[in-house]
């Protein structure tokens, strides 16, 4: 069985990141975090958890980065923020699940074919052209990219609603398209030149 | 009384009868609801995960579109009230964000102004038309009937502004003030598994089925909720969790559906057939 | 307006149980905040005279700041409420005369807020900062140029009689 | 005939009350005519500046200067004055402390030509023409004085030995000034001529002030039917009676009206109005912001009303624009 | 080095000193530079600067240069008045100038503490200097009035701190009054069973000392009584306290409880307060046996006669000493004492608040002080640990930190929880065998025998899950949590989500201050601290004196604290109150407000703004009139004196505004 050195020594640990998280809007009061566990045990997925998230809080602040974006925690989150409503020192804990999905996918480090970063970026195309989102196609489209199998075992819920006529395979989506991307290309603009500096 | 309403994705499709039932109850309390006029996605959660500035700015554009009109926004489904809520908190206490977001929606030709209300249908129901009004327009009470009120995670969480983070109880008011009556239980708020029903299965049926079966154990006839999501997941998918878990076979209304009912509503304008797991069992021919 | 950066004087006073205690607070906390505040002790906001703040601008003062005990925690029980009362005409007068909002402000912190003594000093000095100098005396000469020519000609014209008479 | 002392009375920004008020010394004028030789009485007499200039330094034993100081000219007058008399008695309450000429310190210069000479309704001024301190004509040339940036107090402008009080000052207490200089007997120089108390010292209503005023509302004098027996604070009425020299024996209380301040405040104060506020709104009954504010709107003029002659004393002096 | 004829023109010597406070001023500020500053400032004769000027061979340097420079005047810069002006007054007086001729320049909490910039820092110091030396000059010299102490003294709350204050009081031979508002005096302690860390129980320690003090002759004990005004100031405070009706005259009751028996009640039916609720009383009932004063009292709230006048009055009628008076009415009595002893104590967390634990909604979960009367032997249980079902618990769990160390709620730690959590553990599991589980997020022992406690408890074999639980819940997922209450917990060291069914939870409710400490604080005159509980006057070296002369506090009135940090802090309270007492006088501040009466033009604008009746009008003289004594030098009328004929001494016009002129002046 191969060996693997569990032990950290200070340079495996990225300062940089535990500083970037804290910096980040939601991540404002996460040193405050006094490890009480309330969030893990609050939380609905934690049971299917690799790292509890008052582990991932504190491996964060800690700076072990590849770890945290890696974990499978944070794709497991629903944000029901119930974790959020327990925290004894109001920790954002949904929102730092969310900024590190964010830089998760930004690295590209998430597990391929694994369907909830498909998720979040399938919304996010379906936005940009449409100004709408159209479930089912939604739907379609996730499992044609990750699992297409798993699609047919699906398919059975997208017959019910269709039947029950809660699917519709038009996508309708907004008239003022034109302006949604112009919002949305300066927002890009801005952060392009933030970038710059 | 007048209102904007935000129906969000979900109140287009899978949660059409939501639409239905939410318009119906409110047209017949001479409520006047005008939907938001060529209203975007709010941005909804998964988004956020995508480009947190942006889904602000797609919340934002919706914000701006409300702001030319005085009226409180009702927003049905529970997603799109905590972005859209969110969104105002977030914009109010970071002014960088404000900056680029406002900046980016005048680059639309959209001005932001703060001042809009974003509201649940719960919320209006109770605090601005009164359990009393509702009393009055009941014709048929649910009388006999045994409901497990479940809330979902996002309209009390974070921001409970108009009900109890742990043990909220409008909707059971509501209830109670249609004839109906609510099982007392701790599940109200727990989660129905999200998104994850649909991208991880194993775990969220699993979270669905709970909900359903501690609602069965209490002797409830039928679960009702405020949520297209939370509807979705626990009708659509029991014949999933049956394989894995056993089949609840407990349909899940929507509560504007059950206020429609007990006004003497017709069930198809409130779309009750619209379920996958068929009410009419539990509602005897009401 | 020179080019050295315009560095605000504010002329603070203080109760004795409350905000300057406050402010012993925050020197104990070692929090940091804008040199620009000169503290006057007082044993009650209810000392203050509409004379000193007055008078304070009139000898070059940018701002003013008067801390007391909150309403209701008064150490002399309800000295705060009458310093409130006459400052609020105060801040009626003074703006009727042309000193601009916010270089007079009324703050009750208390011994425990150490913290606030900070912000609302270095909130102050920067609301004041962009006011720019108040400077009356520099205004007052301003004013009196006036008077002085004509003092002078007078004088002048004077001398030449002297010359003729001689 | 025996060298009398020779005494001068000047008018600077004024409204002639003073001069009245020295008419008002009646039968007992002519004692003091007798007393003395008048050099210089421009509102009764005819004088030329020229009489005044031949006059050798300090040979005017007085010269009592009313009205404030607006103008160049006044000032001309003022130091010249200054310069030919022994004593210079700053003469009512424009002269001591800019009087209701002040009021105007609340606008700049270039405002007030410009309501007077262009945007008063009754103005027609087509051209927009100004005053203009000096105009050539057919080879004449004509001279205007310097309408001055604000209006000062006399001492602000020439040094004054002693001050009488009052819009006008009382002929009781010119007489008594008058008396003073005649035999000699003299107060330290700087002093105001008036007992160096406040007015609620000399008020018959004193008696009927409460120990607890603790005010509701402020009205003003229209607004209400003014009981003459008691103390118009108690009523309601800013009266600055508690804040301001006595002297007068309380005449506006006596003619059922409350003290406007003319004689200015005592000794130990250094701003009249500030005082004045420090004093009366403490005793406001309001405790929440909201209510005092309630009560301070019955206050719609805070500089005309603390300062109506003091302005130009005031330790902000004018307005600040 | 200057000379004594040194030529200050006509102005009075002044010397100036600045100190280094070793580097806690020098660090930040030039303090050569502020010395050669104010050493050219107009009167100042001597300036110097010195490393701690509040050291003894600092305070010689004054008052050796008085002597030698014939100065007039003293100005120091150093740290806050509040710390060291008395020191320098003294250092002045020793010297032989009147020690009110001399001003502190605060640099250090004000300036070298709160400044980076030394530029800057130094350039206030020198305004500040030049602010000092300009007023300096008008300080006359002043005496302080000396009023005797009155030697009685006022203990508020009849808890354990209470007790032990008013006894070491009484013990020194003063008379004392102890108000409490409950019928007996015990407070909390009296509800708990053992104490932490040695388990002797609470009863057998406390009830002695709680009769000492009903038997002490110079305790004067009112129980069900309430302080409502407190006047005067240190030294001569007039109290009024309210005296609620027992509706049963306490000198002729003797405490048989016969009147009990003979209720027409039969059953005890009514909410009873002192077990938290878990058992029942009558309408006429006493606490608990050893009440003190051990006299019954009837609640007029549920008493048949007090409600409808209709009732056979049994008890009235069984009591042969006839000290029924269903006539008594609330009074209210005057004392006069010289000094006063707070402690009012704190109160529990409202469990109900944390929904998340089902208090009020699950009866198998309870609060600390609930569990407290359970496991009492004199509680209504008679110390068997019975769920309100009757059963008996198999597991409990045990939630520390409900209502502590948390932003929701309160953010501080309750310091006795986790002792107090290990004390019921340790009993639940002897009295019922149980499976017991400590659910806390760090343990804090931090006493003599607290750690060695917690050690044997674990040696116990009691369970500890190291985590903040986040719900109690009904709810199953296996069979064997039927039934059962749920705790759903993350054992954060195992770094696993646990769920444990248990039959009991206990709540380890926090300690928050008194509902009433807002009003009991304005009352006396005190502060409260941010979180709401009294303030000290020094968190270290004054922790018993509060910021009003001759006002003391005590126990967790200030704060969270066990019974042997309040029990010391009680003897503090005391000691304090005797030192005062045994100086036999106060000297009050001299700052006090004065008419100059020529001036006065009985405007009586002053009269009504004193709070404490200082100022009065001379109906003869038809002027103003200051008593030096009730005035406590607040400035309110020197400030509003609309002729500027009332001075404050040490604060007069003429000191103020030539220290607004010096900050400015440049």
């Amino acid at each position: 069985m191969p060996l693997e050195r569990k032990i950290k020594y200070e340079k495996d640990c990225d300062r940089e990141f535990a500083d970037w998280v804290t910096s980040q809007t939601g991540g404002e009061n996460l040193r405050h975090c006094i490890q009480c566990g309330v969030c893990s045990a609050a939380c609905p997925l934690s049971l299917y958890m690799d790292y509890t998230p008052r582990r991932l809080i504190n491996m964060a602040r800690a700076g072990f980065k590849k770890e945290v974006l890696s974990s499978f925690t944070i794709w497991l989150c629903t944000s029901c923020y119930s974790c959020r409503a327990e925290c004894p020192k109001q920790i954002k804990v949904t929102d730092i699940m969310y900024l590190l999905k964010r830089r998760a996918i930004e690295e590209g480090v998430y597990p391929k074919r694994f369907p909830i970063p498909v998720l979040a970026r399938e919304f996010g195309r379906m936005i940009f052209t449409f100004g709408r989102v159209d479930e089912s196609l939604l739907v379609a489209n996730l499992f044609l990219r990750t699992n297409w199998l798993r699609f047919l075992d699906m398919a059975g819920v997208g017959l019910g609603l269709m039947r029950k006529g809660r699917m519709s395979f038009v996508p309708h989506g907004i008239e003022a398209r034109g302006q949604l991307r112009r919002v949305l290309e300066a927002i890009d603009s801005e952060e392009s030149k933030e970038a710059a500096k | 009384m007048r209102y904007q309403y935000f129906p969000g994705c979900s109140l287009k499709g899978s949660g059409r009868a939501y639409e239905e039932s939410f318009l119906a109850v409110f047209r017949a309390l001479g409520v006047e609801v005008r939907e938001l006029e060529d209203w975007n996605c709010c941005g909804a959660t998964a988004y956020m995960s995508v480009d947190e500035t942006k889904s602000y700015a797609l919340a934002g554009r919706n914000l701006a579109i409300a702001a030319r009109d005085r009226a409180d926004v009702m927003a049905p489904c529970s997603a799109c009230y905590l972005v859209l809520n969110k969104t105002m908190r977030g914009l109010g206490e970071n002014p960088e964000l404000k900056r680029k977001v406002t900046g980016a929606l005048k680059a639309g030709g959209l001005d932001y102004r703060e001042g809009v209300k974003v509201r649940h249908p719960l919320d209006v129901l109770v605090n601005d038309i009164g359990l009393d009004e509702i009393r009055k327009r009941v014709k048929k009470p649910l009388s006999g009937l045994k409901l497990a009120s479940y809330y979902g995670c996002q309209i009390v969480r974070p921001f409970a502004t108009f009900d109890d983070q742990d043990d909220p109880v409008t909707m059971d008011r509501l209830m109670q003030a249609c004839g109906a009556e609510c099982v007392d239980w701790p599940l109200k708020t727990h989660c129905c598994g999200g998104s994850l029903t649909g991208t991880l299965p194993d775990a969220g049926l699993r979270l669905a089925y709970i909900i359903l079966n501690e609602a069965k154990k209490r002797g409830a006839a039928a679960l009702v909720t405020p949520c297209p999501l939370c509807q979705f997941n626990l009708d659509a998918y029991q014949g999933q969790m049956a394989g894995k878990f056993g089949r609840p076979n407990m349909p899940v209304l929507y509560f504007t559906q059950l206020i429609g009912l007990a006004m003497g509503l017709d069930a198809d304008e409130l779309g009750i057939g619209r379920g996958i797991i068929p009410a009419q069992a539990a509602l005897a021919g009401r | 307006m020179s080019t050295v950066k315009f560095e605000p004087k504010i002329v603070a006073f203080f109760c004795n149980w409350c905000t300057y205690t406050a402010a012993d607070l925050a020197g104990v906390s070692r929090l940091k905040y804008a040199p620009n505040v000169r503290v006057i002790r007082v044993m009650c906001s209810g000392r203050v005279d509409p004379q000193f703040v007055v008078e304070a601008f009139a000898k070059g003062a940018d701002g003013v700041l008067l801390g007391g005990c909150h309403p209701g925690d008064c150490h002399y029980a309800e000295g705060n409420y009458k310093t409130l009362r006459r400052m609020k005409m105060l801040e009626r007068m003074l703006k009727a005369m042309g000193v601009e909002d916010g270089r007079f402000r009324l703050e009750w912190i208390s011994g425990a807020e150490g913290d606030k003594v900070r912000s609302v000093v270095n909130e102050m000095t920067e609301k004041v900062r962009s006011l720019g100098p108040l400077d009356l005396p520099g205004k007052f000469r301003e004013w009196d140029k006036e008077i002085e020519e004509l003092e002078a000609r007078v004088k002048a014209s004077e001398a030449e009689e002297e010359k003729i008479h001689a | 005939m025996p060298d009398k002392p020779k005494v001068a009375f000047y008018w600077c920004a004024s409204c002639g009350g003073c001069e009245e008020a020295v008419v008002d010394l009646a039968e007992d004028i002519l004692k003091v005519v007798e007393a003395v030789d008048i050099v210089l009485w421009p509102v009764a007499m005819d004088f030329k500046k020229e009489d005044i200039e031949a006059r050798a330094d300090k040979s005017i034993t007085v010269s009592f200067i009313n009205g404030a100081v607006r103008t160049s000219e006044q000032e001309e007058w003022a130091r010249l004055l200054r310069k030919k008399s022994a004593f210079v008695i700053s003469f009512g309450a424009c002269a001591n402390s800019g009087g209701i000429p002040a009021l105007a310190n609340q606008s700049a210069r270039e405002d007030i030509l410009k309501y007077v000479y262009e945007d008063c309704p009754s103005v027609e001024n087509p051209a927009k023409s100004r005053p203009a301190t000096a105009h050539a004509e057919e080879g004449r040339a004509l001279t205007l004085p310097e309408f001055r940036g604000m209006v000062r107090a006399l001492d602000e402008v020439i040094d004054v030995d002693y001050y009488l009080p009052g819009c006008p000052p009382t002929p009781k207490l010119i007489q008594e000034a008058v008396g003073a200089l005649l035999t000699g007997n003299l107060p330290p120089k700087g002093t105001v001529l008036s007992p160096d108390v406040a007015l609620c010292d000399q008020c018959k209503r004193k008696d009927s002030k409460p120990a607890d005023l603790s005010i509701k509302e402020f009205k003003r004098p229209h607004q209400v039917q003014i009981d003459p027996e008691k103390c118009m604070l108690a009523q309601g009425l800013l009266c600055m009676g508690p804040a301001t020299r006595a002297g007068c024996e309380a005449l506006c209380p006596g003619g059922n009206m409350p003290c406007t301040g003319c004689f200015g405040p005592t000794s130990k104060v250094r701003d009249h109005g500030a005082k004045f506020i420090s004093s009366v709104f403490s005793n406001l009954a309001a405790k929440e912001p909201g209510e005092i504010d309630a009560a301070l709107d019955g206050v719609p003029d805070p500089v005309g009303t603390f300062y109506r002659y003091g302005l130009a004393k005031s330790l902000l002096r004018r307005k600040i624009n | 080095m200057p000379k004594k004829d040194h030529k200050t023109n006509g102005l009075p010597r002044v010397g100036f000193y600045i100190c280094h406070c070793g580097s806690n001023i020098a660090g930040t500020i030039d303090v050569a530079a502020v010395r050669e500053y104010a050493a050219g400032l107009p009167g100042v004769a001597v300036a110097r600067d010195y490393k701690y000027m509040c050291s003894d061979p600092g305070q010689e340097l004054i008052a050796s240069d008085i002597e030698k420079y014939g100065l007039e005047r003293i100005v120091v810069s150093a740290c806050s008045p509040n710390l060291h002006e008395e020191t320098f007054r003294k250092a002045a007086a020793k010297g032989g100038l009147n020690p009110f001729r001399v001003q502190m320049v605060n640099i250090r909490e004000h300036a070298s503490w709160v400044h980076t910039d030394r530029a800057s820092a130094t350039e206030k110091a020198k305004d500040l200097a030049r602010a000092a030396v300009a007023r300096v000059v008008h300080h006359r010299a002043l005496e302080r009035k000396r009023v005797p102490v009155d030697p009685n003294v006022l203990v508020v709350g009849g808890g354990i701190a209470g007790i032990h204050a008013a006894l070491t009081l009484a013990n020194a031979g003063k008379k004392v009054t102890l108000v409490e508002k409950e019928a007996t005096i015990g407070g909390h302690m009296a509800l708990f069973d053992k104490t932490f860390p040695t388990l002797d129980c609470a009863a057998c320690i406390l009830t002695p000392k709680m009769s000492a003090v009903k038997a002490h002759p110079n305790i004067r004990l009112w129980t069900w009584s309430e302080v409502e005004k407190v006047e005067g100031y240190v030294g001569n405070y007039k109290v009024t306290v309210k005296r609620k009706p027992r509706y049963v005259n306490e000198d002729l009751c003797v405490g048989c409880m016969e009147c009990i028996d003979a209720c027409v009640y039969k059953e005890p039916k009514f909410h009873d307060k002192f077990n938290q609720g878990l058992g029942k009383r009558k309408p006429v009932y006493i606490d608990f046996p050893q009440a003190t004063p051990k006299v019954v009292l009837v609640d007029p709230e549920t008493c048949l006669q007090l409600k409808t006048g209709k009732c056979q009055k049994k008890c009235a009628s069984v009591c042969d000493r006839n000290a029924f008076d269903f006539g008594q009415k609330e009074r209210s009595e005057e004392i006069q004492v010289g000094s006063i002893v707070l402690a009012t104590g704190f109160r529990t967390y409202d469990a109900k608040k944390d929904k998340q634990y089902g208090y009020g909604r699950y009866p198998g979960v309870y609060t600390a002080l609930e569990v407290e009367r359970l496991v009492n032997a004199s509680g209504p249980t008679s110390g068997e640990i019975k769920l309100r079902d009757g059963r008996e618990p198999k597991a409990v769990g045990i939630i520390h930190c409900v209502g502590s160390r948390d932003e929701k709620s309160n953010k501080w730690c309750s310091r006795v929880c986790c002792m107090y959590s290990l004390k019921l553990a340790h009993l639940i599991k002897e009295h019922s065998g149980a499976e017991v589980y400590n659910f806390y997020i760090d343990m804090r022992a931090p006493g003599k025998a607290y750690e060695e406690f917690y050690d044997k408890l674990l040696g116990e074999g009691v369970h500890f899950v190291r985590g903040r639980v986040a719900e109690v819940t009904d709810w199953a997922v296996s069979p064997e949590e039927e039934g059962k209450l749920v705790m759903r917990v993350e054992d954060t060291l195992a770094g696993i989500v646990r769920r444990i069914p248990v039959d009991m939870v206990v709540l380890s409710t926090g300690l928050e201050p008194q509902a009433d400490a807002q009003e009991v604080r304005r009352r006396f005159n005190i502060g409260c601290g941010s979180e709401g509980f009294f303030q000290e006057r020094h968190p270290k070296l004054a922790p018993v004196n509060t910021f009003t002369d001759g006002v003391y506090i005590a126990g967790a009135c200030q704060g969270p604290r066990d019974i042997p940090d309040t029990v010391a802090q009680a003897g503090a309270a005391a000691a304090e109150a005797l030192a005062l007492i045994d100086a036999g006088h106060v000297e009050l501040e001299p700052n006090t407000s004065a008419v100059a009466e020529a001036e006065c033009s009985g405007c009586k604008t002053c009269v009504p703004l004193c709070p404490y009746g200082a100022v009065s009008f001379d109906e003869a003289k038809r002027k103003a009139a200051i008593n030096e004594v009730l005035c406590k030098g607040c400035g309110v009328c020197a400030a509003a004196c609309p002729s500027g004929s009332i001075t404050q001494n040490l604060f007069g016009d003429d000191e103020i505004f030539s220290e607004i002129e010096g900050v400015l002046a440049k």
